[in-house]
């Protein structure tokens, strides 16, 4: 029987917590898995192939209740609680966070200061196969470059799974449910998806965890997260905002320094 | 109905006279890992080794937006612009699966079931389906749990299945089916003696559908919905590939003097699909959703038009992010002894 | 439906030339929702505003756009006239169809199109403004004051004057501040004392002001009219009361070793101490860091000698809160010690000093009685250096700034040199001699043709000591860079002027902005020289950047008047162009998620929070709350707020929006 | 060519109150000319314009947008022009990336006193556009749904 479930064992029988979210294999590859008995506890599993971004129900308060809830976080996961605790999103003491390390110890971190620290050591990388299609798509001219997000965002049909899989995007009314004025169409439509993508890179500025989970939901298979890796990598460049970190001062979009360099003001 | 044979060539040239007729065809075409239905315009672009593809053909009947008037107004007059169905192209659908034709089935009992829905019946009536019976299916396949199966005819207007030498067995359903046979009738052969069970996948019967119906009328208030929901996003994933999945929404786009009326996809898994103006929402829970995507399918639906709002394609599984495998929370349902 | 009235202006000719007013006209009384429509010679007229007035009577109008000129000329003239016929004025639009059409295109089909498009634009946002009614802020007529430096002290003086409470909170013993430790002040020469002393007794004295020395600020909260400040008064280990200010104490108190601050450590003073003379209050207080009794538990000396029995050793610190409407921070300045200078000996030789120094020196009151005098052995120096620019506009030093007064009192430094010791030999190394200011020339000029102070242009390059001299190196940059040498008995080091010690922490207790060198910021480098961006807080003085005695005075007495027409009303009226953050029916109550990066958008931490609670009084959600007596309306929040929770009031999302879909379709 | 210098391109300016709009009433006073096909609308602050109107506009037909405030430091608000300049850094570089002309937008510093600059800039803005053409390629796309998706 291994450490996690162990851990997660002895937390639901001493009653510490009221939930374990973690994952359990599913059909084709691991889901997210809600273990409330100490007897399915032998479920639990986590490995590399978890990829589901378990953050994102952090901030479901009809999900948690009012107990005590453990989480199994992977990295991209750790920094997405970082980041949704500095936006005052969750209760430090309402949560266990736990994870996994690659010698299958079980960390349980004191608190989210403590996530911090223990992030320090695990930068966020882009991985090659997005970078190069990043690179290939700078390598395109205006015209390619606007056909292929034409193309690729005309198959969205707004279903908003990249908006419901993404632990940053917990706003109780979107700003595509405003309809006074209606910023963007809300039907399915080149133009209103177009302007729904735009909307979405921009609101994760700065907030963006790298994790994937839009890219990786997006039952059409459109590559929705090169917009936000791409906007880490500028806002890097230009404001020196570390990708996967919270900015301490506020938002990038936010805060300003008075030296802030740009090349097309007139 | 009648069986013909169709050889090798003979399917490769009935296509392209379904090409160069005045038809607009829709087939399966590969993209990267996905397979989409897109217009095609040759043989080549057909994708062959798949087993689904991601979305299902409704919006040939059901766009995902379309407009249902327009309107103008000059100074205090105001000019009406209606819906015209002589405007809807005739279509042929090539190569969907039979579940994908036995979908249409609900979506028309919707469509028609109290009011008569002008544009999607616009949009069938122009529509010739040519389905090919499935040799291959994979683990969220369940066509033959929901009264369907790998040959279901039900739906199609000619149904296509592939044999070993290349050529075919064409099953020629409906006056529809016929027309479009006319495009090359020197293509279709007399029947040979063909067992068409032999060359159909073998797709598992997973749960006993009377037997979950059962369950489910006193299923209401049972903890299972909100055990199976835990990890739903509540994204509309599920009901977008959904070849049955009939809600809508309607949206007004105004423009100073010019407007339209537009319909357009809605699915019943979002939380703000019941929210009212008040503030109270009567499905406050994801759970209380999933339970309605069920219900609905599985009881509302076979009440009111007699027919399941469900093929049993599996799409709905295989796009969930968090894999909400509805074929197993229906088999669990359906095996639950009553407490 | 709405009913709009339109009204289109000739402006004479000024529009009417070259836009033909009277189509605009016909041409907006076919669009949706326009009631009535129609264009005079002057709109702004008597007769022109009787036509709004009247419309608006008999048409039953709920919008007007007035297309005319800039509603930056007119606006509120138009808006006056509605609210005089019943309309809520902020139901009224301007159409600027002058400055931005008539004028600035020639005559013809396409001017005419786009005064119509600009109107309609307009039509299409006052069918979407709201009924706005004017922020009212009540305020308390109580100012604070802190900092009992000159500035201060006027700003203090004039509020009081003006009829207002003061609370003044100084945190040395005595008010005063660095003016006190002045010998004499340029460019009259008259002493420093004989003009401040008397207005510190009036600050004594006054009725309207509470004056607590010995005092700090712990914290400011509220806002503009509505301020809770919290004071801490620091214990002085005597009972004011009893305490005759006889002086008695300081005599016999046995610790006598200690620098005193004000003589700027060349000077001592006892444990029990009065800064100087005429301090104010003069009454004495212990200071335990230095006293034998609270550092080794015996002494208590003064208390035996006290005849009033006044000394409290038990006193401790307490805190007052007070509640006040407006503050003024007047905290002052500082100078760089001499041992910032590795060059000038880091001030390990003694009579390398700063200018502060000096002025105690030279003035009466000081260590020496007024006589020049140098530290190490008492002697007079016969050849003295003054080196201006010590740090200042020195990048590599850290201070690229202009310390502004060390050119005008090195000069006076070197005057009074030259008159107090006779055939002394002065020299004065300088960069440049920046003396602008009325009389300040003819006083630099005067030092040097008729005092004969030596200017040498150039920087000093080091100080070191030879056998009982200053060795000063530098060079004659006017000579071509001619290296200069000088023995010299004693050097002066103009020191710059910095921020004051804990003028950092201060600026985040009362929230307020200060620069890279802890100056505090000004709300605008041009037009809001005494405000700060925070509503209600006013500078004055040095706190700012250093600068002088006439300018510091003039600066306080304008904070001063900021204060005083503050005051001048029982509430503060505000337009209502500011955000909102929307608040909702539950179960959400507001679409704010609370994620409260607003926050740091706001330049006037105007963004609060607001618990929202449910009847047993648990916390349901925390959201933004916007405070309106702080709120200025940028605007910047709405912009960034990603739910779009904030909107703000008269350009709301769906006023701009609107404006900008008319504007294009057509 | 005829018909690129005929086409008169739809221009809006999005400008700040205190700055850009004082300064374009000054270039009214001194009587300085530009085209007309260019119109502006009035926002308290460059803080508070939304990016989404600048989509907005494109959408529904503009061909070119001018946004302008005050210089950095003279900003009304202190800081509103500041978090505007970010804002506008993130956004240009994320449209380009879309692949969307960012030529067509441009950014400017305009004060009260320079309404020379801002003939100027109009007219130059409008000669770009100009050459720029109409900005079909987004039209396009915008207009998508009138000829029905269900018949592509």
């Amino acid at each position: 029987m291994n450490k996690l479930i162990e851990k997660a064992t002895s937390l639901l029988q001493e009653g510490v917590v009221t939930k374990v979210i973690g994952y359990e294999e599913g059909t084709e590859k691991p889901r997210p898995f809600f273990c409330e008995k100490a007897e399915d506890t032998s479920k639990l599993i986590y490995n590399s192939r978890c990829i589901n971004n378990l953050a994102v129900y952090l901030t479901k308060p009809e999900l948690l209740g009012t107990g005590k809830v453990a989480v199994v976080a992977t990295l991209p996961t750790l920094r997405s609680i970082v980041q949704l605790a500095f936006e005052n999103q969750l209760k430090e003491d309402k949560l266990v966070i736990l994870t996994v390390t690659d010698s299958e110890e079980v960390i349980e971190f004191a608190g989210f200061a403590e996530i911090e620290t223990y992030l320090k050591d695990f930068k966020l990388k882009i991985d090659q196969k997005e970078q190069d299609l990043i690179d290939k798509l700078e390598g395109m001219s205006k015209e390619e470059r606007w056909t292929f997000w034409v193309e690729e965002l005309s198959q969205c049909f707004k279903c908003y799974a990249c908006r419901a899989a993404c632990p940053m995007c917990y706003c109780t009314r979107c700003v595509v449910e405003v309809n006074c004025p209606q910023w963007v169409q809300p039907w399915a439509s080149p133009l209103g998806n177009i302007e729904w993508q735009i909307n979405r890179a921009m609101h994760l500025a700065g907030r963006c965890t790298g994790c994937g989970s839009c890219a990786e939901a997006c039952p059409v298979g459109i590559p929705i997260d090169l917009l936000t890796r791409k906007m880490m990598e500028d806002l890097g460049e230009e404001f020196g905002v570390v990708p996967g970190q919270p900015n301490k001062n506020g938002n990038v979009l936010s805060t300003f320094k008075p030296e802030d360099k740009e090349n097309f003001i007139r | 109905m009648e069986k013909r044979y169709i050889s090798k060539e003979g399917l490769n040239k009935w296509f392209n006279q379904i090409i160069q007729s005045d038809k607009r065809l829709f087939a399966p075409v590969q993209k990267g890992e996905k397979v989409e239905f897109k217009r095609v315009k040759s043989f080549e672009e057909v994708a062959s080794d798949y087993i689904q593809t991601t979305q299902s053909i409704k919006r040939v009947a059901f766009p995902r937006a379309e407009v249902l008037f327009s309107y103008k107004k000059e100074e205090k007059e105001t000019t009406l612009q209606d819906f015209n169905p002589d405007t809807v192209p005739e279509t042929v659908l090539w190569k969907i699966h039979p579940c994908d034709a036995a979908g249409f089935i609900p979506l028309t009992g919707i469509f028609n079931w109290d009011y008569k829905d002008k544009l999607y019946n616009a949009r069938l009536a122009k529509t010739t389906m040519v389905s090919f019976s499935c040799q291959k299916s994979d683990n969220s396949c369940f066509c033959t749990s929901v009264n369907g199966g790998p040959g279901n005819t039900a739906g199609s207007d000619i149904q296509i299945t592939l044999l070993p030498d290349g050529g075919a067995l064409a099953e020629i359903l409906t006056p529809k089916g016929e027309a479009l046979v006319t495009l090359a009738p020197e293509c279709f052969e007399a029947e040979r003696e063909i067992k068409k069970e032999d060359y159909l996948a073998d797709v598992p019967v997973r749960f006993n559908v009377k037997e979950l119906t059962g369950k489910l009328a006193s299923s209401f208030d049972s903890p299972v919905w909100k055990q199976q929901s835990e990890r739903c996003l509540g994204c509309g994933a599920c009901a977008f590939v959904c070849p049955t999945c009939a809600c809508f929404d309607i949206q007004e786009d105004a423009k100073g003097s010019t407007g339209r009326r537009i319909r357009c996809w809605d699915s019943c898994g979002f939380s703000m699909f019941t929210l009212h103006t008040s503030g109270h929402n009567p499905r406050q829970q994801q759970s209380q959703r999933w339970r309605q995507r069920i219900l609905h399918k599985f009881s509302y639906m076979p009440e009111r038009i007699h027919e399941l709002g469900c093929t049993g394609c599996g799409r709905c599984s295989r796009a969930c992010p968090v894999d909400m495998n509805i074929l197993e929370h229906l088999t669990s349902i359906a095996q639950q002894s009553h407490e | 439906m709405s009913k709009i009235g339109v009204f289109i202006c000739h402006c004479g000719e000024n529009i009417n030339g070259t836009v033909d007013c009277h189509k605009v006209a016909e041409e907006i009384a076919k669009v949706e929702g326009v009631e009535y429509a129609l264009d005079y010679k002057y709109m702004c007229s008597d007769p022109g505003q009787t036509l709004i007035k009247q419309a608006i009577k008999e048409k039953g109008l709920d919008g007007v756009v007035v297309g005319s000129c800039s509603p930056r000329m007119h606006e509120p003239t138009f808006r006056r006239a509605c609210a005089e016929a019943g309309l809520n004025p902020y139901l009224c639009e301007m159409a600027n169809l002058r400055e931005h059409c008539s004028w600035v295109h020639e005559k013809g089909e396409a001017t005419t199109q786009k005064a119509i498009d600009l109107v309609k634009s307009l039509v299409e946002k006052v069918k979407r403004n709201k009924p706005l009614v004017n922020i009212e802020v009540p305020v308390t007529k109580k100012a604070l004051v802190i900092g009992g430096g000159i500035a201060g002290i006027q700003a203090s003086l004039d509020i009081a004057n003006a009829g207002h409470k003061v609370i003044l909170i100084e945190k040395d013993p005595s008010i005063g501040g660095h003016m006190s430790q002045l010998s004499e002040t340029f460019p009259t020469l008259d002493c420093s004392q004989c003009i401040l002393t008397p207005r510190m007794v009036e600050v004594a004295q006054h009725p309207n002001i509470t004056l607590y020395t010995y005092a700090e600020l712990e914290g400011l909260e509220g806002f503009i009219g509505n301020f809770k400040a919290s004071i801490r008064l620091k214990a002085k280990s005597i009972d004011e009361k009893l305490c005759t200010g006889c002086g008695l104490c300081t005599t016999k108190c046995p610790n006598k070793k200690i620098p005193s601050e004000f003589n700027a450590g060349l000077g001592t003073r006892t444990a029990i101490y009065v800064p100087f003379p005429q301090a104010v209050p003069n009454k004495p207080v212990i200071d335990k860091e230095h006293c034998t009794y609270y550092q080794k538990g015996k002494c208590r000396v003064c208390e035996k000698f006290c005849p009033t029995g006044a000394i409290t050793f038990n006193q401790e610190d307490r805190i007052i809160t007070e509640e006040i409407g407006a503050v003024v921070i007047t905290t002052g300045f500082n100078v760089l010690k001499t041992d910032y200078f590795p060059e000038y000996g880091y001030g390990k030789y003694k009579d390398v000093i700063n200018g502060l120094q000096f002025e105690r020196l030279a003035s009466a009151s000081g260590p020496t009685y007024g006589e020049i005098r140098r530290p190490s052995d008492g002697k007079i120096p016969q050849k003295i250096v003054f080196i201006a620019c010590a740090g200042s506009r020195d990048p590599a030093k850290g201070i690229p700034y202009c310390s502004k007064i060390c050119c005008m009192y090195t000069a006076k430094h070197a005057m009074l040199y030259q008159h107090k010791v006779h055939g002394g030999e002065s020299y004065v190394f300088y960069m440049d001699i920046r003396a602008a200011g009325k009389n300040y020339d003819e006083f630099v000029r005067r030092a040097i043709e008729e005092d004969g102070v030596n200017y040498v242009r150039g920087r000093v390059a080091r100080v070191y000591e030879k056998d009982g001299k200053l060795i000063v190196k530098g060079v004659d940059t006017l000579l071509g860079a001619k290296p200069v040498e000088i023995e010299a008995d004693m050097v002066v080091l103009a020191t710059a002027g910095i921020a004051n010690k804990g003028a950092e922490q201060l600026a985040q207790k009362l929230h307020v902005s200060y620069d890279s060198y802890n100056f505090f910021a000004e709300a605008h480098p041009k037009l809001k020289p005494v405000e700060t961006n925070t509503a209600g807080i006013f500078l004055a003085g040095a706190c700012q950047s250093p600068k002088d005695i006439p300018e510091t005075v003039g600066m306080a007495s304008g904070a001063a008047v900021k204060v005083a027409g503050l005051f001048s009303q029982d509430k503060l009226v505000r337009e209502p162009l500011i955000a909102v953050v929307n608040r909702s029916a539950p179960p959400i109550f507001s679409t704010c998620v609370g994620c409260f990066m607003c926050q740091t958008a706001c330049p006037y931490q105007a963004i609060e929070r607001e618990e929202i609670k449910n009847r047993n009084g648990e916390i349901i959600k925390t959201v933004a709350k916007i405070n309106p007596g702080l709120c200025q309306g940028c605007g910047t929040c709405v912009a960034f707020c990603r739910s779009k929770s904030i909107d703000i009031q008269g350009y709301s999302n769906e006023q701009v929006y609107a404006e900008v879909m008319a504007l294009l379709n057509n | 060519m005829d018909n690129i210098t005929e086409f008169e391109p739809k221009i809006v300016a999005f400008v700040c109150n205190w700055c850009t709009y004082a300064g374009a009433d000054l270039t009214g006073t001194s009587r300085l000319k530009y085209a007309t096909n260019f119109k502006i609308i009035r926002f308290p602050c460059t803080g508070r314009i939304d990016y989404m109107l600048l989509l907005k506009a494109f959408a529904e037909g503009a061909d070119g947008i001018i946004v302008s405030g005050c210089h950095p430091n003279d900003c009304h608000y202190t800081s509103g022009n500041f978090h505007a300049r970010r804002r506008w850094v993130v956004f240009r570089g994320l449209l380009d990336f879309f692949g969307i002309d960012v030529r067509r937008i441009c950014f400017s510093w305009v004060s009260a006193a320079e309404g020379g600059k801002w003939a100027d800039l109009v007219n130059s803005t409008v000669a770009e556009i100009r050459e720029l053409g109409a900005y079909k390629e987004y039209q396009k796309v915008a207009g998508y749904l009138e000829k029905e998706e269900c018949n592509e």
